[in-house]
């Protein structure tokens, strides 16, 4: 099976979302044009019209769960091969994966344990 | 032909990738710079798995290892950067001359 | 696809399944049955003015609603619909699934970051969180259904539940995956980036006109596609007596939306950061004993 | 290799390229995070030209999750990270540049100087090439597939040891 014809039909199908959307604006724009009026275009904020742009510094309170995110993501990578050949390798497989997951699921105890599973 | 185009590419872009790692002031920048470094080596090695090797999965196996290494450099990167940030306010590289011994 | 019959019917099925969420939603909400109300909004939102907020990103805010859109199409695309019709038999398939559902998510940070407002800023970095919350349990039960089938092509997935269906064969593993779907469809008990009480529309506060449209519809379309993800990869596809494959897709698609929209008026809303918690100290581990439990019912 | 999968190596490499110099030429942090998740993206898109199927995709997927969380922290530690102002965060930026230049050319001519074995035509079919490389980390690289899963648990203890606050002890 040609697998390339695939990826073409999806490129396809992106060419045709973005067409879709770019048809949708032109039938918008043909429509009229909005009044320009001051105070219009300034996002809201709680009623009164905000005057400093909003990208400032800013705490990210679950940064924590976000590193331990990065590094546990990376086991997927390696668990869709092994979960096609799980039932031909038997009890070898789930032996193999099984301390693969025991030494991730020690880096998520340790995080839990020194308190990074929380708001931070 | 395709060897060539894949290898030409990545040339660039670890070339890129080298330039922001040095002009870069910013720690996070630095490891963007960095993972495009790494990028490159894994279209190298893809490069080399299809045209060359297609039936060593080895080769794809190290895509994989390289690709848990991007993660793993970012985590460790931002782990040390919010301590940086914590204690000196900033994790611009040039304000870093005091880990320097004696600066 | 060697009938361009079949895929016309599955098109249709698809646009009429959209609009009857449209409908349903309106219904879980407002208690009425009004069929001609998705229409109007459409017209609606076509003929409001639209405003482009000032000092935004303008890249970051015409890609982000095009991207939520094709995210949501480009999953649909690899999900079979019928034994003879599955629309691309994409060897990765549950793969690219998931790979399409993370789009979602970095088009609602685009959009929420390239407004410049607070509450969009808000709702997108929100929506991080919930990403780095529902992603792990999302995934592993995927991989578990994976498992069963030994292969990862969707339709392989669906012949696999010939006996039994997954959601019998793997209780744990369907409930992480329904949950993981409401976040993934920012539904109800899960709808931070865009929570209407306190953000006042979030991410979406600042588009209008036709990209709120455009985000309007990618919603729907991505709560269709998490609908009918769930069908193919739990609720045995097309498999079901008398009626044709995919009148089966389509009914049981249509049950699990409804499902959705019902669900979130009965679950407490949590907040985010209790979500991350509750996520990772027994969502997770929840899937890995679900994998384990997959991996000895495999071995007996 | 046919000539639709060459055409489709370029524009992907180009775009690739293009992106990832964007990265390092624009003031706004998230933009630059972004740019480089498109770089990533364009990366998985030549790999599936490559016939890398599994590879391409997991690319695609992994990197929206990391690119986006490394725009986050960019927001965590800058004063400024839409680039509003004209601040400066570069440099020494001419010896960087002739060191970019020298090592990319230096890298180019060893791709085009050596003298590599002809291309091989065809390669294992998508499916084939899941189950092979389940294969593969079962049973050949299966110390290298736990010394991997080591390397994520010490990388994970580093990162939470580093990255938490500690608390205030009395003494």
């Amino acid at each position: 099976m040609k697998s390339i014809p695939h990826y073409l039909l999806l490129l396809g199908m992106l060419v045709v979302t973005v067409a879709f959307a770019l048809v949708l604006y032109l039938l918008k724009a043909s429509l009229g044009k909005p009044l320009a009026e001051p105070g219009k275009d300034v996002p809201a904020e709680s009623g009164q019209l905000a005057l400093k742009p909003a990208w400032v510094r800013y705490h990210v309170h679950y940064y924590g769960f976000a590193l331990l995110f990065l590094c546990f993501d990376m086991e997927m990578a390696f668990m869709y091969p092994w979960a096609v050949v799980y039932k031909e390798l038997g009890i070898t497989a789930l032996l193999d994966m099984g301390v693969f997951l025991m030494i991730l699921f020690l880096g998520l105890v340790y995080t839990w344990n020194q308190g990074g599973l929380k708001r931070q | 032909m395709a060897l060539t185009i894949c290898l030409s590419i990545a040339a660039v872009l670890f070339g890129i990738g080298l330039y922001g790692v040095i002009s870069q002031t910013n720690l996070v920048m630095i490891m963007m710079g960095v993972e495009l470094m790494l990028a490159a080596a894994m279209l190298n090695l893809v490069a080399f798995w299809r045209l060359l090797h297609p039936h060593t999965y080895a080769l794809q196996l190290f895509v994989l290892v390289v690709m848990t290494v991007m993660a793993l450099e970012a985590a460790v990167g931002f782990a040390l950067a919010t301590q940086r940030f914590r204690s000196r306010g900033s994790v611009e590289v040039e304000e870093a001359a005091d880990l320097k011994e004696n600066a | 696809m060697e009938n361009p019959l079949t895929l016309l019917v599955v098109l249709l099925l698809f646009g009429g399944g959209v609009y009857a969420l449209a409908v349903l939603e309106y219904w879980s909400v407002a208690g009425q049955l009004a069929w001609g109300r998705p229409a109007r909004l459409v017209l609606h939102l076509l003929l409001k003015e639209e405003i482009r907020p000032r000092q935004s990103d303008t890249v970051l805010y015409e890609t982000a609603p095009v991207l939520f859109l094709a995210a949501a199409a480009l999953a649909a695309a690899v999900l079979p619909w019928s034994a003879d019709a599955p629309l691309l038999g994409l060897a990765t398939g549950a793969l690219f699934v998931n790979a399409a559902f993370a789009y979602v998510m970095v088009a609602m940070l685009m959009g929420g970051w390239a407004v410049n407002g607070v509450y969009a800023m808000l709702g997108g970095w929100r929506f991080l969180g919930q990403l780095i919350a529902y992603s792990m349990p999302l995934v592993m039960a995927l991989t578990a259904t994976v498992m069963r089938a030994e292969s990862m092509l969707p339709a392989r997935i669906v012949t696999s539940q010939l006996e039994l269906w997954n959601i019998v064969y793997q209780p744990i593993g369907f409930g992480l995956f329904y949950l993981a779907a409401l976040a993934l469809a920012f539904l109800p008990p899960f709808d931070f980036p865009v929570a209407a009480g306190e953000l006042a529309g979030g991410v979406w506060a600042e588009f209008t006109g036709a990209r709120l449209l455009l985000f309007r519809l990618g919603r729907l379309l991505l709560i269709m596609t998490l609908a009918l993800t769930v069908t193919v990869f739990f609720l045995g596809g097309w498999q079901g007596p008398w009626l044709p494959g995919f009148a089966w897709t389509f009914l049981k698609t249509l049950l699990v939306a409804a499902s959705f929209f019902g669900v979130g008026r009965y679950l407490p809303r949590l907040r985010y950061d209790q979500m991350l918690e509750w996520s990772w100290k027994y969502a997770t581990p929840a899937a890995l004993v679900n994998i384990l439990w997959v991996g000895i019912l495999l071995l007996l | 290799m046919t000539p639709l999968q060459l055409l489709f190596l370029g524009v992907f490499g180009l775009a690739a390229i293009w992106f990832g110099w964007r990265v390092f030429r624009t003031k706004s942090m998230v933009r630059s995070a972004l740019s480089l998740l498109a770089a990533m993206v364009a990366l998985g898109g030549m790999f599936l030209a490559l016939d890398a199927e599994f590879l391409g995709v997991l690319q695609i997927m992994m990197m929206a999750g990391e690119m986006s969380i490394m725009a986050f922290f960019m927001m965590m530690y800058m004063m400024d990270p839409g680039g509003m102002s004209s601040m400066n965060m570069t440099h020494q930026q001419r010896p960087a540049a002739a060191v970019g230049i020298g090592a990319g050319v230096l890298v180019l001519a060893l791709a085009l100087l050596t003298p590599w074995p002809p291309a091989q035509a065809l390669a294992p079919s998508a499916t084939q090439q899941n189950h092979d490389l389940g294969i593969e980390l079962m049973t050949r690289s299966m110390m290298i597939f736990e010394t991997a899963g080591t390397s994520i648990l010490v990388a994970m203890i580093a990162a939470v040891a580093t990255a938490l606050a500690y608390p205030q002890q009395p003494d």
